[in-house]
């Protein structure tokens, strides 16, 4: 799949227009993962814009998202940057074929803190 | 005059209120948005100028759509006109409906001053819905045609 | 029979280019009635009118029908040429074969069908057409001025000045408006006060100027040079005659816990009250809900301390009714509410203000009389926080769409006036974009970076958390650093975005002037008249017609008087012929017409007719052709179609269609 | 009816009324005319049963003109239409000395000939008494009958109510005859598909011979002069001369009633080819009150009519196409 293509479907799962960005940055500053991104908020925005979907993609980014909404709340044009992450983590779960998360791994995710059910549904998703 | 081609070029006639879409018509005009040559425009002072006998008179006498653009609901140059408008063409199209004429030969845009763009999409898609319904049958006169 | 002269335009190549205007001119002369056909290069041009003048002339024309540009753009240009000739004006027509036509297609052939088609509807029309006399009507020679800030001032003064009487309706108490809470202006740093009270003095002293305080405009009648006003003056309970603004009844009202609107609610006032020190007219007022004696009928102090006896608790509203020519809007703005934006804690710490907040708190009169100070605790801040676009920009739907421009300047004078007092301070800015066009702007903003030491963050803030120990954790971005920022300020200022004043909407109604989605009032050109309202004889002074800081206002506000006094010095004015006009042998009486006029145009007469010789007395439809402006609503409630409209009757629109779908 | 001929003749020889507008025997059995009658002798002629469905409204526009009062009879639905001519300023209150007649459902005798019963020569059970639950028809194939509800009006099915919105008066109870949906036929028209719908009132139109009688008894009709005998609209002509203009005429006859229309049957029961004209008024009728909230034309004679009136947030015209 082009770039290009990538790009168009990630506007169109998410629904956002990156092109409505204003480049303020209050996604960014509203981030409660922010030190945690190499790509920050307001950054996802421009690598759609600019079709860099691969680097978005392969980002630490893509799973530091807490997915909390800050972002979407708060954007003032309606940009949404959180459904543009989730759009591209949808890309990459639709890739078939591909394992995420392998039962090895699991032991060492484990945490006594971490709800059961969580385990179960990022096994659901992340794995073909 | 006549241009020979088997092809349905759809007679289409907009009513637009002098003030605000007329003023869009002439937006689009000058911004350059093409639509098709097949939409002809009648400027009235407002959109409740129009009467619904024009209306029947434009399908009588041909036309495959007619569409009636006015001010936003709110910004009518004369206050009120519009609101009245938008009421009597409701009852009016859903009459239209009720008696089995295709509700899509019918429309109404709110079009202001500023929005040459709208103005041409609207056109745009008028007409090509026009031409997914095809020539009016149902409500001409006989006898215009040929 | 009508003997009718068609004017094809090449408009240059704008419109031959695409249309053959030969052919248009060739096929205009198979249409009945059409006894002339031309074409030229450019139909608006000195020699153009001649062709047409000469045409009409020698043919003998009893009507014209110009295939050009917009009926927006040379409708006049034509009808004026047209009477020189001694054609009725209105026996003009005009095919738009450019705007409509030849800029929008691209295939010859298409164009010029369509174009032929456009010239053959405007001839059906014109053959209907029927001489039309423009009626006159008289100007009042006063203008009506809806607001009392510096905007409608200013526009006050320079009407007056040319001579004509002008009345200033004012919701609040004293005139003033915005620009008195301000404490200094930018981006000369001038004492807003210093160089607004002047200005209030002289409105007042103005002997062609009256200014009614505590008044509303009520309901508004008639038409250009008529208008036909009520204006409400609210009962003050205190009689202006007799008062002599002592301030006594003030210091003894008991009744001390409203909160100050002049001072934005940031501390109180007493029952009865004048906003502010410098109010013209220095007269209080009494707030009904807050008295004492209104609400129990016992106290009346303020009757008892009143050395002049001014205080009437009888005191009625009274409607005055006023003629005025021109109307001028001057109603302003406001901040917008924070409600939607609950990330800043606005409502949550006193500590949050607005910057118009900020104004008075900087204010020697303001609720710390000057001092910069925390309003929860009285503390000296250290760390201060500006938060610019809080609510401009905003797409959303949680804010406004537009940017509301005053706000990078006051942002700026703010820091620097605080950087100036109090250096120990530290100021922060969060900005998007820093936008400072105008005179000396950029300038001043960058003293206040480089002069003045204030620290410019580019991105924004996300959320501001008010701490246990009364501090607040801002939490921002840093773009051009790519690091987020936690900083614990004492206080924030936030840059909200203003608004029109909430009761524009109501005055627009009542004047049919148009508003856009923002509540703006509308302009009739953005460029080439952005004073007037499209609605004639209505102006348009300051923020109420989109956002402007004082010397672009003042500059409005001129301007609406220029446009306003332009229309004063007439004398009589020709009124728009086409208007609605009721068959009297048609006509039922009915009042279904009356019903949608929007002008109160339609009165009823009990008139005898002679119907086809039965004569008999009956209640028919009139219409004030000085009122009505020609909408047309009337004539489709008509059910038996007695009521038509002059140049634009329903044979012409149905000569038009016909035209069109033949 | 008798008490109303008594009270009549009371009025005429006070002189409190000038006239009489009520009903004589027509020549037939089943067809009694509305007629003025201006002496107390005359009254020896006056009717009223269950064949008085004709709506006296729309007489008084010419009766206001007269000198003196006129008592005219009107049946609960007959008011609501004098209620919209007193609004419109075509008839004159003060002119009009209104009782309120009672009413049991009006018959139609084409229905009674539908069911078979031909050659009538007299009925009985049309009369307002309370036993009116069946007819009896003398014809010359014999005695025939039916029941009092197969043979009434299609409005009377959906009757409004028994209630007299404005009168001076009442003589005479009224029956609630209400058992059938208002709409039902018009929702049924609107669950067909366009080319059903078309094909339907194609068939219904095309029996149309603009005789004009659903115009002349509409007595929101009332206009001096129409608009299909304007020279103003370049659309006077008296005969259909094709499909389209049966339904120009009918489309726009029902809109300049819209809002107006009281839904009084008149142009049902008078056309002579058995057109359900109602189907349009009532379709108009049926969208008023969906879209604008209910609207009873005629319930009194102050409130503004749906059309003109608006509200800032009326549905945008797309609604037609949105609700399928």
């Amino acid at each position: 799949m082009s770039h290009v293509n990538k790009a168009s479907q990630i506007k169109e799962i998410s629904g956002v227009n990156p092109l409505k960005c204003m480049k303020c940055g209050k996604c960014s500053a509203s981030c409660p993962s922010f030190n945690e991104m190499d790509i920050k908020p307001h950054q996802f925005v421009s690598y759609v814009q600019n079709g860099d979907i691969e680097s978005l993609v392969n980002s630490k980014s893509l799973w530091k998202c807490l997915s909390c909404f800050a972002c979407l709340e708060r954007c003032p044009r309606d940009v949404k940057p959180a459904k543009l992450i989730d759009a591209a983590r949808q890309l990459v779960v639709r890739e078939k074929g591909a394992t995420y998360l392998s039962p090895d791994e699991v032991p060492e995710l484990l945490d006594e803190d971490l709800p059961q059910q969580l385990l179960v549904s990022a096994f659901r998703r992340y794995r073909r | 005059m006549s241009i020979e081609t088997n092809e349905f070029r759809p007679k289409i006639v907009a009513f637009c209120c002098n003030w605000c879409s007329y003023a869009g018509a002439d937006l689009a005009g000058s911004s350059r948005l093409a639509y098709p040559a097949d939409v002809k425009i009648i400027r009235v002072p407002c959109s409740c100028r129009v009467n619904p006998m024009f209306i029947l008179r434009a399908f009588e006498k041909g036309a495959d759509g007619v569409i009636l653009c006015g001010c936003h609901p709110g910004d009518c140059h004369y206050t009120t006109g519009n609101y009245y408008a938008r009421r009597r063409m409701t009852l009016l199209f859903s009459m239209l409906d009720y008696i089995g004429v295709e509700n899509g030969r019918t429309r109404v845009e709110w079009v202001s001053a500023a929005e040459g763009v709208k103005f041409s999409q609207t056109m745009n898609e008028f007409v090509e819905k026009i031409h997914s319904l095809g020539k009016n049958v149902r409500l001409g006169d006989l006898r215009c045609k040929n | 029979m009508q003997r009718i002269g068609v004017f094809v335009c090449h408009c240059g190549s704008n419109i031959a280019a695409t249309v053959d205007v030969k052919k248009v001119a060739e096929m205009a002369l198979l249409e009945p009635g059409v006894v002339h056909a031309e074409d030229y290069q450019y139909m608006c041009s000195e020699a153009g009118q001649a062709k047409i003048q000469a045409a009409i002339k020698e043919k003998n024309l009893t009507g014209i029908v110009v295939c050009s540009c917009s009926p927006r753009m040379h409708e006049n240009t034509f009808r004026s040429a047209a009477e020189k000739a001694g054609l009725n004006p209105y026996m003009v027509e005009i095919a738009n074969i450019r705007e409509h036509c030849s800029w929008i297609h691209k295939n010859v052939e298409e164009a010029t069908e369509k174009a032929v088609i456009l010239a053959r509807a405007a001839i059906a029309k014109v053959n209907l057409n029927a001489p039309l006399k423009p009626g006159e009507s008289l100007v009042t020679k006063r203008a009506l001025v809806i607001g009392g800030g510096i905007a409608g001032i200013q526009t006050a003064l320079d009407i007056a000045d040319a001579g004509y009487e002008v009345d200033i309706v004012e919701k609040t108490p004293s005139i003033g408006g915005r620009m008195s809470q301000l404490d200094k202006t930018f981006p000369t740093l001038d004492c807003s006060a210093c160089i607004l009270t002047p200005k209030m003095v002289e409105a007042a002293a103005h002997e062609k100027i009256t200014i009614y305080t505590y008044s509303e405009v009520e309901k508004v009648s008639g038409f250009v040079g008529d208008f036909t006003v009520d204006i409400r003056k609210k009962a003050r309970f205190v009689d202006a005659g007799k008062c002599t603004g002592c301030g006594v009844c003030q210091e003894k009202c008991p009744s001390k816990k409203s909160l100050s609107e002049f001072n934005r609610g940031l501390n109180t006032r007493s029952a009865i009250y004048t906003p502010f020190a410098q109010a013209i007219p220095n007269v209080p007022v009494i707030d009904t809900e807050a008295c004492i004696k209104m609400k129990t009928g016992k106290c009346g102090i303020c009757s008892k301390v009143c050395q002049a006896g001014a205080i009437d608790y009888e005191q009625k509203d009274e409607i005055l009714t006023q003629k005025y020519g021109a109307i001028v809007v001057a109603t302003g703005f406001d901040t917008i509410k924070l409600d939607n934006y609950d990330e800043y804690a606005y409502n949550q710490s006193k500590d949050v203000i607005t910057s118009l907040e900020l104004e008075r708190v900087m204010n020697a009169a303001g609720p710390t009389k000057g001092h910069l100070e925390r309003l929860s605790d009285g503390k000296h801040p250290k760390e201060m926080v500006f938060i610019q676009c809080v609510g401009s920009r905003c797409s959303d739907g949680r804010g406004k769409s537009y940017c509301s421009k005053i706000c990078c300047m006051y942002t700026a004078k703010h820091a620097m006036l605080i950087r100036d007092k109090y250096p120990d301070v530290n100021v922060t800015v969060f900005y998007i974009d820093v936008r400072t066009p105008g005179k000396n702007f950029d300038e001043f903003y960058r003293r206040a970076v480089e002069d003045y030491g204030v620290n410019y963050i580019k991105g924004q803030v996300g959320k501001v958390i008010p701490q246990p120990d009364g501090k607040l954790l801002v939490q921002g971005v840093d773009l051009l650093d790519n690091k987020q920022i936690l900083k614990e300020a004492d206080m924030v200022v936030l840059a909200t975005a203003i608004e029109p004043n909430p009761d524009v909407r109501k005055i627009a109604t009542m004047l049919t002037a148009s508003i856009d989605t923002n509540n703006f009032l509308t302009e009739s050109h953005a460029k080439l008249r952005p004073v007037e309202s499209p609605t004639a004889g209505v102006f348009l002074s300051g923020v109420c017609q989109g956002p402007k800081d004082i010397p672009e206002t003042v500059a409005q506000a001129g301007a609406a008087a220029v446009k306003a006094i332009g229309l004063l010095a007439k004398d009589k004015l020709m009124t728009n012929p086409c208007t609605a006009k009721a068959d009297e042998l048609m006509c039922n009486g009915c009042s279904t017409c009356a019903n949608v006029c929007p002008y109160g145009a339609i009165t009823y007469e009990e008139k005898e007719v002679n119907d086809h010789g039965i004569r008999e007395t009956r209640r028919i439809a009139v219409v004030n052709s000085a009122l009505c402006q020609g909408c047309g609503a009337c004539t489709v409630t008509c059910p038996s179609g007695a009521m038509d409209l002059q140049g634009f009757s329903n044979r012409q629109i149905i000569a038009e269609v016909d035209a069109i779908c033949r | 009816m008798q008490e109303l001929i008594n009270r009549a003749k009371e009025l005429l020889e006070s002189g409190e009324v000038a006239r009489v507008l009520g009903w004589k025997a027509g020549d037939l059995p089943y067809n009694p005319e509305p007629a003025y009658f201006e002496k107390a002798e005359d009254l020896k002629d006056f009717v009223y049963n269950g064949f008085c469905g004709a709506n006296l409204s729309k007489y008084m526009i010419e009766a206001s003109k007269l000198e003196g009062k006129t008592m005219v009879c009107l049946k609960p639905c007959d008011t609501y239409s004098f209620n919209q001519l007193i609004k419109e300023h075509r008839v004159d209150r003060d002119k009009a000395y209104i009782v309120g007649v009672g009413c049991k459902g009006k018959l139609d005798i084409e229905k009674a000939k539908k069911l078979g019963i031909k050659g009538i020569e007299s009925v009985s059970g049309a009369e307002m008494s309370d036993a009116c639950d069946t007819l009896t028809f003398q014809t010359i194939y014999g005695e025939k009958s039916c029941a009092y509800a197969d043979a009434m009006l299609e409005r009377c099915h959906v009757c409004k109510g028994k209630d007299h919105m404005i009168y001076d008066e009442i003589i005479g109870e009224s029956r609630d005859t209400k058992d059938a949906e208002r709409f039902a036929e018009v929702e049924m028209i609107e669950a067909m598909s366009p080319a059903e719908k078309f094909a339907f009132f194609q068939e219904e139109l095309s029996k149309c011979i603009r005789c004009n009688a659903c115009r002349n008894v509409c007595p929101a009709c009332s206009c001096r002069k129409c608009v299909f005998d304007s020279t103003k609209f370049d659309s006077a002509q008296k005969a259909n001369v094709d499909s389209f203009e049966e339904k120009m005429f009918h489309v726009i006859r029902a809109f300049h009633v819209a809002g107006r229309c009281t839904d009084c049957g008149e142009c049902s029961r008078v056309c002579p080819q058995g057109i359900r004209l109602h189907l349009f008024n009532r379709k108009y009728i049926k969208d008023i009150n969906e879209l604008y909230g209910e609207f009873q034309a005629g319930a009194d004679a102050e409130a503004r009519g749906p059309l003109t009136n608006f509200t800032f947030d009326d549905c945008e015209p797309s609604i037609v196409a949105e609700r399928g």
